[in-house]
């Protein structure tokens, strides 16, 4: 792919990077704060080297005050800046919660219209580096629940490059998801790349026997689940949801009237995950398009344990999505 | 030392000032009565000469964060006692359209940024607000109210920090009026002189008798010439009281009736009438002239608050997000 | 009822007091901590009186800040006593989510069972007091998602009087929902009435056309509808979780299995509520039992709004129930 | 002031464990290059003054809580090498069994809560702790170590609140090594002496040099014997330096190589040794004696580790849930 012209490799990181850049380059609002984002160059070095080209003021390092700053960026966008919050890792979001569910994503509503908030928050998310219970959650489903946000998930090389300026471009707060075991992934990436949709799902697979509905690292996993299965004759449609809040129905929804079936991976905890809503929405919508339940594989419902097998065995894998297909293709 | 204003019209404008507050929330307190206002209500009563007082130094261009008991401080912003009447009769003509109710008062066009009913969750907004002025290099102050119970959060130790660390043209307001709710000072801080706490985080700070208005604007015209004069943030503690309950539900079982008497002899509206007097700048029919404008205004108020008209329920998920993408 | 050998009438706040102080003169080491529980006699009143009962000691006042008290509560449990700490309104709660995820939550798990939590919070949820939007969420359904930690909400008189005890001897950090609408509400209580279980879900009215699954206040909307049903000849089988984490299963599906409709009846929004989850659950577990989709009514995806039309247009009411049920049984 | 005990035991004692911290986590960094240990690992090489000295005056039923720069404060705690390496490994036998890693050590047995990898989350619990034993009427403290970091999070500001409001048996312990992550003290705090932030809380505080096992030992017995006496809690700074990387992915971009090597020259694991040798306390053979001790120990931690078993799969959710419900 990355022999074609026009397209070049890069990784996840550089991609991200590279949308920070030019967001900041474009529109002299942008800024860019959080912990360790500027002297230490960004905690998964997503930022090296920007304090360096944009200085002090706009690669700005905060205390550790995930609150705070969070809050802070709020109000920076209510003051007509276009601030891009850093928190390190979704667990430490937590702290910042009241800011995001109680200020950012209420005040256009609560004010009657009178204040909107372009803010855009990034982090890291998802297991897999054996970071344990307080560096590895994948809470964005979660995030997922309130209304006034939205919440994005890139998986590829193409949507860590381009969602950024158009999140920037929205009127109200969105938070982006990075899973943090995609930042060494190369990808290809065409030279004329710039800001994408956030608003559709992709179908990045095409298939006839089931639809396999997922997002960010998920997304590879499923894809090569896909590829085993393909290999037993089995058609999976593989489906990435880019947005998740907006969820776009549409897309999987038509797919389901073709396969019939549904698996939807998701790193979350299983109750309430995203996929249980995802679940619901195709009992509500699609229920006379199945022959069989939809499935859904998620995490495990404990914290994220250290030692590598037990992380492993708690969060979806290649090997799972195969196995629940076959489950779900075998069944009615 | 700024100078101090006794001048007969700015006076009287301050004396007016506070008794729209007043007699503004002792109407909002009888429709809570009747059922007209409901939710949450909370008086300002007793504390009308902070509000007032910091409000003189504000420029428009100036924004201000407040808190959830607000009236006074929208009502002194300069905001119309119509559309703030109507918001706590959940009107489509209130400044929120009926979706905020007197915790929630907002004003893009007076920079009003709320009416925040999570204590101490305006501090980080006024933060950033800040912030922006300072990288837009905008000489521009913002006012951000808070009580004394708000100190304990870590919302205030947050927004201290940094708002010293990059020097942000802030005016941390504590309207200390003694209690949190029904919790006295000495049960919520281990150290109770706030206006010190500055010095935890580099701060310029101040206190002051916030029950007098000409006090209050004074120390606070030295705060804000210095906020102005770039030299960051800046912590100013009133020292206030409020005369009536918490809320509407409050049987105020935590302070006697001693105490609140006390603190009435030193009424900022009975006060700053004395002193006028005094001075020779008020005399009966000033006052009475004064209570009927105040009267009418809030006359208007209801009566226009009564004659709004219901948000259609097809508008309810209006605003949850913007209608243009394009920021 | 109330007539009834050994019943007495009790509004909801009384049962609550009457729990705590029962638990107070049991066991020394319990103790209740929160902001206005003493001296002012706590927000909803519930606590009125036992600060001269028990002292400041044991009723405990907190400054404002929930993280702290929350995350001492924590502590005070791990040092062995058997904290009841009250946050005044679930949205208050995110100030503390960090200490009731990353700790109470998670402690015990990633320290490989060398620390139990045996915490207690309580909070005030839900809307329909025109409190707006800081004060009138429903998110214990959210909580929901969390593992480690139990979630109940008591809706009856004798669930509010009982759950607390029950609660108290767990090992682990539960979370009880009061919605707030209910403090005012009188039920009859057994005047032998203790401990309840807190692991099953109760069917509190059969019926044969549909199942109704809902839980605190709610219910009683559900009820009021199931009634207005009866009259047409629609048997609504109505069904109180009690437990929302964990759910018990068994009973929804076993209903279902008679019913073969079924409606989930829910104030939290609707994209990722609780409803979600157990719509899934139906999807997987009961999907051959089904004659039609399973619905939701949930609240509508907005902050909630200070104006009473607008509120109550924002949260499930009991018109919308029977309308929905109609809609469900006519199907398919 | 209590009596500083240089006699030659104790003082031993103080070097074997600074001694066993240095070369288990010098062994632990080999470990983790040779990709044994994974995830996060903060190594606390130049702090070893701090956790020794402070934990001299702790008793077996006090309780400590700790960070995820914590090898040090577990093993000066008196943690098995064994267990800690196991755990790092994430085996079964390790003292979370494999579940906590690195950051999240704990023991039940020697009150070590922990091990929190949210920076300041453990602040509170410190406070309930304490909360915990007044209440009990036990006299105990809790000590809670937290970096300079941790003073910019709400949590430390609620915690130093609530704790000296309730005059709590908590030794608030601040390890001060100017950085937090890459963050140099002079970008996170506006007002950077740690202990004055003390009288913000109405709280007992001091500053130590954190590179000299004696002074640290000492300000802690100070500090402890204020606490043991009823007086409240206590918050001591110790001034100190990490010389390695703040965890293993990091480039130090944030700091000079002078500036680490000007504090290498304070290696506390030197100075104390100086000062033993010129006060006739220590020669070649107690060193080599020593070092062979310690060398000992960290091998058959690491021949421990190596032996271990990984817990069963089927385990994984074992723990998310206590097994019985009776509390
Ligand atoms: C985060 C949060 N916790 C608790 C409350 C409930 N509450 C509302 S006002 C109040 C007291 C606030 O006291 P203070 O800051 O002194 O302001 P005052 O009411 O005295 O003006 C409390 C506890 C809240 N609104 N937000
Ligand atoms: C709440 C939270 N925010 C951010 C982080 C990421 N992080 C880990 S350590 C650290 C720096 C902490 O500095 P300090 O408290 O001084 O401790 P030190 O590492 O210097 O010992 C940061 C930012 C975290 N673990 N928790
Ligand atoms: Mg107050
Ligand atoms: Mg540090």
């Amino acid at each position: 792919m990355n022999q074609e012209q026009g397209m070049r490799t890069i990784t996840y990181r550089e991609a991200v990077k590279e949308a920070i850049r030019e967001a900041m380059q474009r529109d002299e609002r942008v800024f860019l704060m959080g912990e360790d984002v500027a002297h230490y160059g960004g905690c998964y070095a997503v930022s090296k080297g920007l304090l360096a080209e944009f200085g002090e003021e706009r690669i700005r390092d905060t205390p550790l005050c995930e609150s705070g700053f969070v809050g802070a960026g709020i109000g920076a966008a209510l003051g007509g800046m276009r601030p891009i919050v850093e928190v390190m890792t979704v667990n430490f979001s937590l702290l910042a919660l009241d800011q995001i569910v109680n200020s950012a994503a209420t005040l256009l509503h609560m004010s009657g219209g009178n204040f909107n908030v372009p803010l855009v928050i990034r982090m890291a998310t998802g297991a897999g580096k054996q970071l344990a219970a307080q560096h590895a959650h994948s809470l964005e489903g979660w995030y997922t629940h309130i209304p006034g946000i939205r919440v994005l998930a890139p998986a590829t090389v193409e949507d860590a490059r381009g969602m950024l300026w158009t999140a920037l471009q929205d009127p109200d707060p969105v938070l982006i998801f990075e899973n943090n075991t995609l930042y060494n992934m190369e990808g290809a990436l065409s030279t004329e790349s710039g800001a994408v949709d956030i608003d559709r799902a992709k179908v990045l697979r095409t298939g006839k026997d089931i639809t396999i509905i997922t997002y960010s690292a998920n997304l590879f996993k499923c894809l090569e689940a896909a590829e085993r299965l393909a290999g037993e004759g089995i058609e999976a449609e593989v489906i990435d949801l880019r947005s998740l809040r907006p969820l776009d129905d549409a897309v999987y929804l038509q797919s389901i009237k073709k396969t019939h079936r549904a698996l939807i991976v998701d790193e979350g905890w299983r109750s309430g995950s995203l996929a249980a809503e995802i679940s619901a929405r195709i009992m509500e919508q699609g229920f006379y398009d199945l022959d069989a339940p939809v499935e859904r594989l998620c995490s495990a419902e404990v914290p994220i344990p250290y030692a590598r097998h037990m992380e492993e065995a708690a969060i979806p894998q290649a090997e799972a999505v195969y196995a629940a297909v076959k489950k779900v293709v075998q069944h009615g | 030392m700024t100078q101090i204003r006794l001048e007969k019209t700015h006076a009287l404008e301050q004396l007016r000032q506070m008794l729209l507050i007043r007699r503004f929330e002792e109407k909002s307190a009888e429709l809570y009565s009747a059922t007209k206002i409901r939710g949450f209500l909370h008086l300002y009563i007793g504390e009308e000469a902070v509000a007032v007082g910091v409000m003189a130094n504000l420029e428009p261009e100036d924004a201000v964060v407040a808190t959830y008991r607000e009236h006074g401080q929208a009502l002194a912003r300069g905001m119309s006692a119509n559309s703030i009447m109507a918001e706590m009769y959940g009107k489509q003509e209130g400044c929120c359209r009926g979706r905020g109710g007197s915790m929630h008062l907002f004003d893009a066009e007076k920079r009003f940024y709320g009416g925040n009913a999570i204590v101490a969750g305006g501090l980080p907004l006024a933060v950033g607000l800040g912030l922006a002025d300072k990288m837009q290099n905008r000489n521009r102050v913002t006012c951000c109210f808070f009580g004394d119970g708000a100190v304990a959060e870590g919302d205030f130790h947050e927004s201290m920090n940094l708002a010293s660390l990059w020097k942000l043209p802030v005016l941390f307001l504590c309207e200390n009026n003694l209690y949190a709710m029904g919790t006295a000072i000495c049960y919520h801080q281990a150290q109770a002189d706030i206006a010190a706490k500055g010095s935890a985080y580099g701060m310029a700070s101040a206190s002051v008798d916030g029950m007098d208005v000409v006090a209050v604007e004074t120390a606070a015209a030295e705060a804000v010439a210095y906020i102005r004069a770039g030299k960051g943030p800046y912590l100013l503690e009133c020292r206030t009281y409020r005369f009536r309950a918490h809320s509407m539900f409050d049987s105020e079982l935590y302070r006697t009736k001693e105490e609140v008497k006390e603190w009435k002899e030193r009424d900022p509206i009975v006060q700053h009438t004395s002193r006028m007097r005094e001075a020779g700048l008020l005399d009966d029919q000033d006052i009475a002239s004064l209570e009927q404008q105040v009267a009418e205004e809030v006359e208007a108020a209801v009566a226009f608050a009564e004659a709004g008209t219901d948000e259609p329920i097809e508008e309810l998920t209006r605003f949850v997000c913007s209608e243009r993408r394009v920021a």
